[in-house]
């Protein structure tokens, strides 16, 4: 079967398909290392070194280094992995997801009060160009 | 042939049960609570998504069956979940992995795993806050983390497999299958936060009903419509495909938001 | 569309290349290292058993497929095997993960998995000490150990969802694929050391022209007539699958014994 | 899909299903541990504090003091995990497979060259009782 990419015109989503799967590898196993406690008290002690266990590329250090959660995204994280760095940070998943969608927190809560984003105008590229 | 394969879907993940907010959708879980003491089944099925706690991106299997005695909650980062050990059910699990694989389903089976909230966090808006987790669980892990997750119709056919082999079982045993995730979520990117309350409302409709529609439905579509972690609605579908074509719904709930989803739940039953 | 798909048939196991009695064995090789230097393909697909070694009895995937870019030979209990590290085929074994789940295959997917003497030895049979293996190696690893394994029907139908995937690959590549295992064999019980050759023959015979009539070969079958073993050859049927209706036999070998073991060989290639 | 055991009249022969892996668990599990050196050492040293490692029953233990290799079948062995046991103590496995057979190593080789044990007489339970 040919494997179709068409849900590469979902706007502001990364689908977590082989090219990103592969892409991401080392990150993401970064990520889940953190769920141990010894290695979170590495990576505590000494980022530097720790991050270097795993064969990541520069920009996916950097992002790590920044928090910059889009950033991680688009060199291959995936979002349940990436949980398990702001686990390890302390940061409450919400501050994550706010980050990641440009909004201030408040108003990212206050819109997902409101019954979350809407699918209207949300769900192409070109939607979004539009804008 | 057993007597009864009643069906809850669950749809709560990542829920802290302490925090206020949440106290809506604990208090629609009271009908649920009750219902499985007056059923008191024999085993409960548990169809979820482990979220890089047995599993990695090392080994991903698309479906795995857990057959052992116990499963020890999983150490997520914060030590292990502080409920109890999750007792299986060998025997019955044992055969469901070997009919479904003479049946052609390529399961993995798993003698040794940790679950993690995706398993226990269903249990406990379940059984609340137990010594004991009162009645035997055959974990069923699905991938819907790496793209692609199995079709939507690869999984309701799944699940009548399930059904197939629990009905060959040689004890008559009241079984209760739990379909866990969804509903529309995106936890990632700058859509994060999307949430689809019509197309929810129409899954919810259509779930008892027209089963076999859903089950088309394109993984393209869950992305696009429901999200990027919507997809995980097709482990609903594992359980449904469990039950009988005819079914009649006893208890239906929805909510948006927690955090960030939207979550559905609903008990169905067999009509016989 | 790909050119080609031929196939090999390879069933040796636990050989050691340097004792005399294997000598007849290594020497039918001669035709087949010589076929594959001369059709130089651009990746093996190589359908195998892990014995112990990367799997364990805490986890059995029926399918299992090999995703990365490299594999290191197993530790057995010896040290790793002397031989080059094998080199994968991200990109293409990632396409037909993808592509047979889509297919509704429920392939475990693996990034991180040693390869015992199940995937090397027919390597050393096929290329033998090179600093370096020369064609990158996808492993399809199949759960032969733990009853019940994939029935002959599933194989051969995984082998044809892999050779929709490989035609559809965005490059034209020329790959081949072997199935490796049995023929008739029995390592275990008061029975070891059955030989089936009447059954082994009939196999042989038909595999090129009515895999569809041994696909339906019931797993009791092979255990009765061909050894408790001799079941490994439903791997073959992945290969057989993988390749067009119409096939032509190359070349053929048959031997008994080595060691326990009845040894089949074949070589097929696509008719156009 | 019913799962028949019809294979069971199989004579000889343990079928390595779902109540075998059950009862086999430990042992085997015991046998592949001992791929490794450490594990190799430990059980060299000490075999009874090492086989208590694993949960295996009196019988299991018993069968591998014994190096009983039918016996360890009836436990629910299975002849790839116990051949690692094999390997660890140098045991060549044609021995081990002549001793299952029950005969002696030199016939059992010279059956083996011979072409085998024929199915004719070897394929039920039924043909060996008549024996
Ligand atoms: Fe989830
Ligand atoms: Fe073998």
């Amino acid at each position: 079967m040919a494997v179709s990419k068409t849900y590469l015109d979902i706007p502001g989503t990364f689908v977590f398909d082989a090219e990103h799967s592969r892409l991401g590898y080392p990150l993401n196993m970064f990520c889940m290392s953190l769920s141990k406690e010894e290695n979170r008290s590495a990576f505590t002690e000494d980022c530097k070194s720790y991050m270097n266990r795993f064969e990541m590329t520069e920009a996916q250090k950097q992002s790590i280094r920044d928090r910059n959660w889009n950033m991680m995204l688009e060199q291959g994280g995936n979002i349940y992995y990436m949980l398990k760095l702001a686990g390890a940070d302390g940061t409450p998943y919400e501050q994550v997801y706010a980050a990641m969608s440009g909004d201030e927190p408040s108003d990212y809560r206050s819109m997902m009060i409101g019954g979350g984003r809407l699918p209207e105008g949300n769900l192409y590229k070109s939607d979004w160009a539009k804008k | 042939m057993m007597s009864h394969v009643p069906l809850l879907g669950l749809a709560v993940d990542h829920a802290k049960k302490e925090e206020e907010y949440f106290k809506p959708v604990f208090n629609a879980f009271d009908v649920s609570k009750k219902w499985i003491e007056d059923i008191n089944p024999d085993a409960i099925i548990l169809v979820y998504n482990d979220h890089a706690s047995a599993f990695s991106l090392d080994l991903i299997p698309t479906f795995a069956i857990g057959c052992a005695a116990e499963f020890m909650p999983a150490d997520e980062g914060f030590g292990r979940r502080e409920v109890p050990i999750v007792p299986g059910y060998p025997e019955l699990a044992w055969h469901i992995a070997q009919s479904t694989i003479l049946d052609e389903f390529d399961i993995t089976i798993v003698n040794k795993m940790d679950v993690d909230h995706g398993l226990t966090v269903p249990l406990s808006l379940m059984f609340g806050e137990p010594d004991e987790w009162p009645i035997p669980i055959i974990p069923l892990a699905v991938n819907v983390i790496q793209y692609p997750p199995p079709t939507g119709n690869r999984c309701l056919n799944l699940g009548k497999s399930i059904k197939r082999a629990v009905g060959s079982f040689p004890e008559n045993k009241r079984v209760v299958i739990f379909g866990t995730g969804g509903m529309s979520h995106q936890l990632q990117g700058r859509r994060t936060g999307l949430i689809n309350q019509e197309f929810d409302t129409n899954y919810l409709d259509k779930f008892g009903s027209a089963p076999e529609e859903l089950a088309k439905i394109p993984h393209e579509d869950y992305l696009r419509l429901a999200g990027s972690e919507g997809i995980e609605l097709v482990m609903w579908l594992v359980a449904r495909g469990a039950m009988n074509e005819r079914v009649r719904e006893i208890h239906r709930h929805y909510h948006v938001p927690i955090s960030n989803t939207a979550i559905g739940h609903l008990i169905l039953e067999n009509e016989i």
